[in-house]
């Protein structure tokens, strides 16, 4: 079941088309991998979609409503959570409260109750901690509940992140980037927590670099090249089309790429 | 097992009215008393900058300015408008959030310095304005504040006051606990550190800020109230930008974020200038090395600082 | 590397806090056997520290001569003096530390009104009488039993300035005052009052205590139809700008400034624009061009000389309120043969025929000043100095 | 509204309907005495700027430069020093002062956050005034003109000599530093280190010296500035705070870290001021310029020639 659908989506930077008139489909459980050389625009398509960048063009419908000029905080509410190219960990809180404010949709107390501390807010902390736990023990954190975030190392930092956007209970996951700067057995339980994500039902949205992990986990790929869409379809086939191979091996062969998919 | 006491709520408010208790049983005149007093109001008016430069991360360099009108209330509703001065006190709560309300709601989408020198203006205009109103805030000299009368009982006294702002502090800790552990709380601190991951995972961050806003100008002006009714008299200097500067500095001496910090840090500026007197011309240098000296030595405030210190050691 | 700086700094807060506690509790050191304790509060630092300054460096002078003539009664006088830098809170603070903690017998101080009417209270409760330095009426009308102040009323100053005005034949002025507490009390009272005198104010501008131009609101003045002269009520910085801006504008009107300038220095900072400016002012201006049998001539002399052979200040209007207030006091101590509070205040309150460097008092229940117009003096700046357009 | 203000309305009006010169010269007394204030706020901004771009620091000292440069040249004088002498040394001294806060106070606590950091400089503020008044006093004190108190008539308004000394020495300051940050490799690392202090690190600029620097030339133009303009506003030992104040909000309506912005920013206040006096309320007129303020920055929450840089996550 297609679960967000993106239809011709276009910003402009200063003259510079960031991204131009890019279209895809995701359903649920699948793994749908984003990659592209540096610069293709894949983290601006990213913000497009979470509505940070307001699109230029172009038409974001998730879970059948549009959400083109939606607020990325009412995104939320409507099953769409992310993890950042460059982490936005609240580094001044410790790993379970970060995993804690990841599930700040699902408390209902208000800001007068939180005030008072009426019985509400206290039973509502008991349920978003025992759920952050659990996510944490999840992506294999549980140990550094308690630590501060900015003491904890990156490939950790990227992994709570996940755990943080999962705690939203999204449909749609983008993940950006979360295998960068990871070691090979961070990488592994990254790779074990994005099929495990996948096979709950939850719609993946990955960008990354590491093609091997790509290749593996992906079920469809779509690759960018100066913000437009240069091909598109199962890893195996995306890995043999000539105008990908083009990309990858430099800017002639991107620019080449470009005239044959033009 | 140190860091949860050192972090609990309970322990918190148990270590503050211990301190609240012990004072008067120590203090050799009713000076000192009022010394405190003055340390619990302002430590009031810090707690709300704990909560919206502490937990939330937005500087407000005009919150004096909600002290002020805190203070006039008071003042002008018994005076002026021969309202009650424990109605006025609320009314004066009441307007300083809907104040807030409508400054923070267009303000706070400025970011850092640029939401700094935003605040810094308004805090300016409500000096100017019970400068210049003499009419109804009786100008630069100042107006007289009608003592409260609560049920016939007429509130007098150092102790008397004391009691009061002890209280109130007791109260304002307790609220900006509350606030610190709950899911606002979280909110507040999470935008401090992203504002787009807060947004991210659902935070409004532009209603959890007005929230903050107006809650810390409720705190300053509670506070204000309280200065002008135990005071007896109340000028325009309240407002005053020097004001504003030394709220902000008493939450960043104390601590950024830490509620004793807040009143250590009050204590700090309200304390300190007693204790310096006998520096007669020397003061003011005085007070400004000390500043200095006590910020490149605990860069992160006296408390967390202190803290850290501790559990290191415990470590 | 933290650890060792943050046990420094541990090391220093502990030293810092421990000399700050004990400093606060420690009891004021007595200088000999029982002195007589005189409070004071002035605003020695901030924005009225042109006014509070002078005060304090008189108060001093003034305690450490008495001393050295051996002090008053046969006992030492100590003078405990804090300085709340123009902020009513703390003055608050610092009258409540006078009585409570320090125990004097009587308080000289108050450099603003704001910071005298915030302290009232505090010796109104105490009954210890409290001698103001600050200028306006509300200090001592209604009168309050332990409230007295020495200074002029903004009032007297208006109705000298416009007597003068009147008998230059001018009924259409213009007015530029400051926002200060000082500016804005005296607009008021010279508002009340203009009217007696036949005189009209065709315009009015305003600035405020830290402005550094005022030619915009000159410049409006200059351009009102058919004013004769220009009145500044204001102390501080404020009218040297407005005097020099003045005549920069090319303003010809005659000028009239307060006796919220009466110092040599506003002479030194309008500069050549000064000339011509006139103003109400004490005989203590003038104490050198007064007549030998002027009965002010020998008190003033004596107060000038001892404050600029001492600080190598000009003498202010303001450092002789605080002249005479301390010496009103004492003189009272003296006649009440006690440092009993009440009975200080008693004789305050009968001061009779005193001379002092600001003018003439007769104190009674029913006048806590006792200073009338004819204390002051119209000057005139000429030549870089004071001259009395009247003869005495 | 008070009755001052109602009054202001009348007498106002009575000078608009005398002629339509009077409107003309009315007007250009305004933008002189704008600019000539205005010029000082940008000095002090353009310090700000400096500081801020060399680490992230509001330098809440900066305005206690400018009491610097006018007290030590008025106290130097007095001293029987010559006015360009005294003025020479009054800089040095201001500029001492800088790298003697930068060496002593701010490197001490090099990684401690922003708000940290403007605390010490808000203490240091503190202690230099606290020194001020014991070294020189608490009296106002003035400078003579550099070249006579004569007023200038132009276009029916009047300005002294000394206003083209401020803007002038505003301008010169200006080109200078420009000249100073395009043309000179030391200029270049300081650009450089605005732009990116970790890569700055990395090609081997020595931020530390550059931060030294941004002090000692932000001393520097704050003390000319105090020198002068203490001809026609007088000085203290604490006129700091308001030069503080004022030249803060001309950066931000600027653009902080703009030095053209920094410029733009102190001009345009001064003008704002002089004009809420001049046509609204001389009572007011600080409010005017700081709803002015508001409104450009709601505009443009970066200020005038803020970098708009698009957030990046």
């Amino acid at each position: 079941m297609t679960i967000l659908q993106v239809e011709d989506l276009g910003i402009t930077f200063g003259g510079l088309r960031a991204v131009d008139g890019v279209s895809f489909q995701v359903s649920l459980g699948e793994v749908f991998s984003i990659i592209g050389p540096n610069g293709a625009g894949k983290t601006t398509l990213f913000n497009l979609v979470t509505g940070i960048y307001r699109a230029g063009r172009g038409r974001i419908v998730l879970a059948g409503e549009d959400v083109t000029r939606v607020a990325p905080h009412l995104l939320v509410r409507r099953g769409m959570a992310r993890t950042f190219q460059n982490l936005q960990i609240f580094f001044r809180m410790t790993a379970l409260e970060n995993v804690m404010v990841g599930n700040h949709l699902a408390e209902r107390t208000s800001f007068l109750a939180d005030l008072l501390s009426l019985p509400s807010v206290a039973r509502q902390n008991v349920r978003t901690r025992a759920r952050a736990m659990e996510l944490l023990e999840r992506v294999g954190l549980a140990h550094h509940a308690d630590t501060t975030a900015g003491d904890l190392p990156y490939g950790v930092l990227k992994r709570l992140e996940i755990a943080r956007a999962l705690a939203a209970d999204p449909k749609v996951l983008l993940l950006d980037e979360p295998a960068a700067g990871c070691n090979a057995v961070e990488t592994e339980a990254i790779d074990r927590l994005i099929g495990q994500i996948a096979r709950d039902g939850v719609a993946v949205v990955l960008i990354e670099h590491d093609m091997k992990l790509v290749m593996k986990i992906s079920d469809r790929v779509l690759v960018l090249a100066h913000g437009r869409r240069l091909a598109e379809g199962p890893p195996r086939q995306v890995r043999s089309d000539p105008a990908v191979i083009a990309a990858y091996l430099g800017e002639h062969g991107a620019r080449e790429a470009d005239r044959a998919h033009g | 097992m140190l860091k949860r006491v050192l972090s609990s709520r309970l322990a918190v408010l148990v270590l503050l009215a211990a301190i609240i208790a012990v004072v008067p049983v120590l203090a050799p005149s009713s000076f000192y008393l009022r010394v405190a007093a003055l340390v619990w109001i302002f430590a009031l008016a810090a707690l709300g900058l704990t909560i919206l430069t502490g937990y939330a991360g937005q500087v407000s360099l005009g919150h004096a300015g909600f002290l002020g009108i805190g203070a006039y209330a008071v003042a002008v509703g018994p005076a002026k408008l021969g309202l009650d001065p424990l109605l006025s006190l609320l009314l004066g709560a009441v307007l300083c959030g809907l104040v807030a309300y409508a400054v923070g709601r267009p303000i706070l989408r400025l970011k850092g310095y640029y939401l700094a020198i935003a605040t810094l203006g308004f805090g300016l205009i409500v000096a100017l304005v019970l400068t210049s109103e003499s009419a109804v805030t009786g100008g630069p000299d100042g107006m007289q504040v009608p003592r409260m009368v609560l049920f016939g009982w007429r509130v007098s006294g150092v102790s008397t006051w004391y009691w009061i702002t002890g209280g109130a502090l007791l109260v304002g800790a307790l609220l900006a606990l509350n606030i610190q552990a709950s899911p606002s709380g979280r909110a507040l601190r999470a935008l401090h550190d992203s504002e787009v991951a807060a947004a991210g995972v659902g935070v409004d961050v532009a209603k959890k800020k007005l929230a903050a806003f107006v809650l810390s100008a409720v705190f300053a002006g509670v506070a204000g109230s309280l200065l002008a009714l135990m005071n007896g008299f109340i000028t325009p200097d309240a407002a005053g930008f020097m004001h504003s500067i030394e709220l902000v500095a008493m939450v960043i001496i104390g601590g950024l974020g830490s509620v004793v910090g807040a009143v250590v840090g009050a204590a700090f500026l309200v304390v300190l200038p007693q204790a310096l007197t006998v520096l007669q011309e020397y003061e003011q240098a005085v007070l400004g090395l000390l500043i200095m000296v006590f910020m490149i030595l605990l860069p992160a405030g006296i408390v967390p600082s202190l803290r850290r210190l501790l559990l290191e050691r415990a470590a | 590397m933290p650890q060792t700086a943050a046990r420094r700094a541990l090391r220093a807060a502990a030293v810092i806090a421990s000399t700050a506690v004990a400093s606060v509790f420690a009891v004021t050191p007595g200088l000999a056997a029982d002195p007589i304790r005189i409070g004071s509060v002035v605003s020695a630092t901030g924005p009225a520290s042109f006014l509070g300054d002078p005060e304090q460096k008189t108060l001093k002078l003034y305690v450490e001569a008495l001393n050295k003539k051996g002090g008053l009664m046969g006992r030492p006088v100590e003078l405990v003096l804090y300085d709340d830098g123009g902020d009513a809170n703390k003055a608050r603070t610092f009258a409540t530390r006078l009585v409570e903690d320090d125990k004097v017998v009587a308080m000289v101080g108050g450099t603003t009104t704001g910071t005298t009417m915030a302290m009232i209270p505090v010796f109104e409760d105490a009954k210890i009488p409290f001698v103001s330095l600050a200028g306006a009426i509300e200090i001592v009308e209604p009168v309050r039993a332990f409230v007295f102040k020495t200074p002029h009323t903004d009032k007297t100053a208006c109705q000298k300035i416009f007597e003068d005005m009147k008998s230059r034949g001018i009924t259409k002025v213009g007015m530029i005052s400051g926002t200060d507490g000082f500016g804005k009390s005296m607009r008021a009272q010279c508002m009340k009052v203009v009217g007696d005198y036949g005189i009209t104010v065709a315009a009015e501008e305003s600035y405020g205590p830290t402005d550094a131009d005022m030619t915009p609101q000159l410049n409006k003045i200059k351009n009102t139809a058919g004013l004769q002269a220009v009145l500044n009520p204001g102390f501080g910085q404020g009218p040297a700008i407005v005097t020099r801006n003045y005549a920069q504008l090319g303003i010809t009107l005659p000028l009239y400034q307060s006796h919220g300038v009466a110092s040599k220095s506003f002479i030194e900072l309008a500069g050549p624009a000064a000339e011509g400016v006139r103003l109400p002012a004490p005989a203590l201006l003038i104490a050198d061009k007064l007549a030998e049998n002027d009965p002010q001539k020998k008190v003033v002399m004596e107060y000038k000389k001892s404050y600029e052979s001492a600080t190598g200040q000009p003498v202010s209007t303001f450092g002789g309120y605080g002249f005479d207030g301390i010496q009103i006091l004492v003189q009272a101590i003296e006649r009440a043969k006690s440092t009993e509070p009440r009975k200080i205040r008693d004789a305050i309150e009968s001061t009779k025929g005193y001379v002092g460097a600001t003018g003439l008092y007769t104190m009674s229940p029913k006048d806590h000043l006792g200073l009338g117009t004819e204390s002051f003096r119209m000057l005139e700046i000429k030549g870089g100095d004071w001259v009395p357009t009247e003869t005495k | 509204m008070s009755i001052v203000d109602a009054r202001h309305k009348a007498g106002h009006d009575e000078a608009e309907g005398a002629a339509p010169g009077k409107v003309m010269a009315e007007f250009l007394q305004l933008v002189f005495s704008g600019l000539t204030v205005g010029a000082v706020y940008a000095l002090v901004a353009l310090g700000f700027t400096l500081v801020y771009n060399a680490s992230d620091v509001i330098n809440f000292a900066q305005g206690d430069f400018v009491m610097i440069g006018g007290m030590g040249t008025v106290f130097l004088m007095a001293a029987g020093l010559a006015l360009p002498v005294a003025a020479f040394i009054a800089i040095l001294a201001a500029v001492l002062v800088g790298l003697l806060l930068h060496r002593l106070a701010i490197e001490p606590a090099r990684g401690a956050s922003p708000v940290s950091l403007i605390m010490i400089t808000i203490g240091a503020s503190i202690f230099i005034k606290g020194v001020a008044q014991l070294v020189f006093d608490k009296q106002f004190h003035s400078l003579p003109a550099f070249s006579g108190t004569t007023p200038i008539a132009i276009g029916g308004a009047t300005l002294l000599p000394q206003s083209f000394w401020v803007i002038g020495g505003m301008l010169v300051l200006v080109l200078g530093l420009w000249v100073f940050l395009e043309r000179t490799l030391i200029g270049k690392a300081v650009l450089a280190t605005a732009a990116n202090r970790l890569a700055a690190k990395l090609v081997g600029i020595n931020v530390t010296v550059v931060l030294a620097l941004a002090f000692g030339l932000s001393a520097a133009i704050g003390a000319v500035g105090g020198i002068l303009v203490t001809p026609i506003t007088l000085t203290r030992y604490d006129v700091g705070t308001l030069f503080a104040l004022k030249g803060f909000a001309a950066a931000m309506v600027g653009g902080m870290g703009n030095p053209i912005g920094a410029v733009v920013g102190g001009l345009l206040i001064g003008l704002l001021e002089a004009f809420g006096a001049g046509y609204l309320s001389s009572t007011y007129k600080d409010a005017v310029a700081f709803v002015a303020i508001l409104v450009v920055l709601l505009l443009m929450p970066q200020g005038l020639f803020g970098r708009r840089a698009v957030e990046r996550v």
